[in-house]
């Protein structure tokens, strides 16, 4: 078990020290194992070149969920899974429902491609640097700017 | 698989049960007495709380008056069979069956009362 | 068509599109995207024609009424002959509902 | 090079489900694939927000009619994480059994339509026949053949009885050896072998890049099973093997599935011997008892699934739900995989992903298109309801 407690303390030791003043906190559920890392939304894709090096590439992707509370916010959360840490990390960042926009990490992450259009579709928030932020599921007839998981 | 092993199997096989229910003319079949269908309605112990109105996922249970008393009106046209109403109801009113031939030729028909 | 219920017993068989059909057999709640497209298909069954509605999906959107994408049953749209409820029928309940079909065909329904 | 677009789907008897691609083409060869989904969408997860828990329970169900329990699973783990209740000990081996047995008809059938695709009948007559009984089995523990309706938030709705444990154990006996003759007819026959060898290559570094899941990732040599991983339910009392191939095409994530059979059956087995006593559900809050978010990760029989659920103080609605499931997170893999290939192995490829397309649009029991075609929506019939 000592390692393995090891592992979340390294990856929040690295977050802290790469992204200093961008990196919000941290929760960590021992019964789940899992790792709860609040970043600012300008850090998104340094947060996932850090996971990329510390997993060396071999990490699971799961998914973004993007999501309209009641606040002013949109919180977007991404849920991974690395492989040699045994670690499920799930970072989370959010962004003003008034100018709705992150950075990509396609680049870094291909996976999160299609995640990245539905989010886009679902709540309007536009991924920069994303190469065909395109509709996904909704009519080729629905209407622009008409995002239905938006709660206005 | 070899030819001989398929020869095998393909003469046993000709001696077993198929597999194919004869249902509807020959057989009929019984559901295990777990099974979820057609519902039963016990208008005498229901006391119109409306419990099973509120919990129903697929909207299909509605209050209408009969011989002056208001009572649950399942509609099986919308019904999933959930059960939900009959965990809900607190006099037992709403019971198990296992009648699952319900197919009719009009909608109207698809209603338990 | 599969080892255990078998509908190919009372001369049923699977056609690859509706011009070759007798019977269109609706198994899911009617979104709006697909509602033009299921009375395209309606009409494209040649005469006489039957429409069976197997589920409380197809019959009336079950579960899936009030969502934002369904308009509800099929009837809405296409005539239907015959429905057999259930979320989803058993597949002795579905042969029960070919059967009744067979009866209204036969009776000249 | 010039290359020619083909189009298949969102009707095509090769998918069984409503989604199209845009295959670019150069002769024969496959270069580049386009899809497009949401065909069948109809917002559940804007539904979700506008039901109770409890009803948004039967809605979740109807997400996926093949693997139901999965979902039922992972949404009452994500709103129990919210809440902060524990099922009981009992109702968690129980779960185990039923979603374990949901995963044997599921990858049953999954080998019967392959089995029917590359032409092989009697196979796929022979598979189906077994399925037969383990429906039996999941309409005598649950109620129905399908849709289970049995994880409720806070446990499972109804108990196990002696006589059911025992039976269980008979079915699953015979079907433990069929399913080993079969292993042998999947790893020997020529013709499968010749059929689906190296169709649908996916390498093991796209596997990951690309996020596959579940059977897809597993048939690539990415050792990740969530039951494993990250036990929830009873998986971390019950011992199994993760399986695992190398050879990175259709066969393998064939092979894949015909072992994880043999596993399930084995968990379930030793789920029911193990299986605690005491109550089977505890009773939980009509409101939410705290603003939260709770989220479940499992193993479905498709891959992993994810349900994410924000809750409010003292409201019976979600604030917001969220799933992901696993065909949708392998699309990105069978455009890959596709990518290389010949037209000829389409059907091969996609369906050794056992695609579930339903899932992905978030939308129940659908057919393709609903009624669009008498050949589909029969054949639909026949692999959705006759189960």
């Amino acid at each position: 078990m000592a390692e393995e407690v090891g592992e979340h303390v390294k990856l929040i030791e690295l977050f802290r020290k790469e992204l200093e003043g961008r990196f919000l906190g941290y929760e960590y559920d021992p019964k789940k194992r899992a790792l709860k890392l609040l970043v600012e939304r300008s850090a998104l894709s340094n947060a996932f070149e850090l996971i990329n090096r510390v997993s060396d590439g071999e990490y699971h992707f799961t998914t973004i969920t993007g999501a309209d509370l009641d606040g002013d916010d949109i919180e977007l959360t991404y849920f991974l899974w690395l492989l040699p840490q045994r670690l499920r990390v799930v970072i989370k960042a959010s962004t003003p429902k008034e100018d709705p926009r992150v950075q990509s990490i396609v680049n870094v992450t291909p996976a999160a491609n299609l995640y990245e259009r539905e989010v886009y579709e679902m709540l309007g928030v536009r991924f920069e640097g994303h190469p065909k932020l395109e509709k996904l599921f909704l009519p080729e007839d629905w209407p622009e700017n008409v995002h239905p998981l938006r709660r206005d | 698989m070899t030819l001989p092993s398929l020869l095998r199997k393909a003469w046993s096989n000709l001696f077993k049960r198929p597999a194919t229910v004869q249902y509807p003319f020959k057989q009929r079949l019984v559901p295990p007495p777990t099974y979820r269908g057609r519902h039963v309605l016990v208008r005498e112990r229901c006391v119109g709380c409306e419990l099973c109105v509120k919990v129903c996922p697929a909207f299909a249970i509605t209050m209408t008056v009969i011989e002056g008393r208001s009572l649950p009106v399942i509609d099986l046209g919308k019904c999933i069979f959930c059960y939900r109403c009959e965990d809900a109801c607190p006099r037992g009113a709403i019971g198990r069956g296992k009648d699952f031939e319900l197919a009719s030729w009009r909608r109207e028909d698809l209603v338990v009362r | 068509m599969t080892p255990r219920f078998d509908v190919e017993r009372f001369g049923i068989l699977l056609k690859p599109s509706p011009r070759h059909a007798d019977v269109l057999v609706v198994t899911g709640p009617v979104t709006k995207q697909a509602a033009e497209r299921v009375k395209r298909v309606y009409e494209q069954t040649p005469d006489p024609k039957f429409v069976m509605a197997v589920g409380a999906c197809s019959i009336s959107g079950g579960v899936f009424q009030k969502c934002y994408g369904v308009l509800g049953g099929v009837d809405k749209v296409i005539p239907v002959d015959v429905y057999v409820p259930g979320c989803p029928p058993r597949p002795d309940a579905i042969i029960h509902g070919v059967v009744k079909l067979i009866e209204k065909v036969t009776k000249g329904g | 090079m010039t290359t020619v677009n083909v189009i298949v789907g969102p009707v095509h008897p090769a998918l069984h489900e409503p989604e199209r691609f845009v295959f670019k083409v150069d002769g024969e060869v496959v270069v580049d694939v386009e899809p497009r989904i949401g065909y069948v969408h109809r917002g559940i997860e804007k539904a979700l927000t506008e039901r109770t828990f409890t009803q948004g329970l039967y809605l979740i169900e109807r997400i996926c009619g093949i693997c139901n329990v999965a979902h039922t699973l992972t949404a009452v783990q994500a709103i129990e994480d919210a809440f902060g209740v524990e099922p009981p000990k009992r109702a968690k081996y129980l779960r185990t059994v039923v979603h374990e047995l949901n995963r044997i008809h599921s990858h049953l059938l999954l080998l019967g339509v392959t089995c029917e695709l590359i032409g092989f009948d009697t196979l796929f007559m022979l598979i189906w026949r077994d399925r037969e009984a383990v429906m039996d089995v999941i309409e005598m523990v649950t109620g129905n053949r399908v849709t289970s309706a049995y994880n409720i938030i806070g446990g499972v709705r109804r108990n196990i009885r002696d006589h059911e444990v025992s039976e269980i154990k008979k079915v699953l006996g015979t079907i433990a050896e069929r399913v080993k003759e079969y292993k042998k007819v999947f790893a020997e026959d020529p013709t499968i072998r010749a059929r689906l060898a190296g169709a649908g290559r996916l390498s093991r570094a796209k596997a990951l890049a690309l996020g596959a899941v579940g059977p897809t990732a597993r048939g690539s040599g990415v050792k990740v099973d969530v039951r494993a991983e990250e036990p929830y339910a009873a998986f971390d009392e019950v011992p199994f093997n993760v399986v695992v191939y190398e050879e990175e095409d259709s066969w393998a994530r064939l092979m894949v599935r015909v072992d994880e059979t043999l596993e399930s059956i084995r968990i379930v087995e030793e789920c029911l011997n193990k299986m605690p006593s005491g109550p089977v559900k505890v009773p939980i809050p009509e409101v939410a008892p705290r603003s939260s978010e709770g989220f479940s990760v499992i193993e479905a029989p498709r891959g992993e699934l994810i349900h994410h659920v924000y809750t409010r103080e003292g409201d019976d609605k979600p604030l917001r739900y969220r799933v992901r499931t696993p065909t949708y997170a392998n699309i990105p893999s069978a455009c890959e995989m596709l990518k290389g290939g010949y037209i000829a192995d389409i059907p091969v490829a996609l369906v050794s992903l056992d695609p579930c397309f339903s899932c992905t649009d978030r939308v129940a029991l659908v057919d393709v298109g609903t009624g669009k075609r008498v050949s589909i929506d029969l054949r639909t019939l026949a692999r959705r309801y006759k189960k």
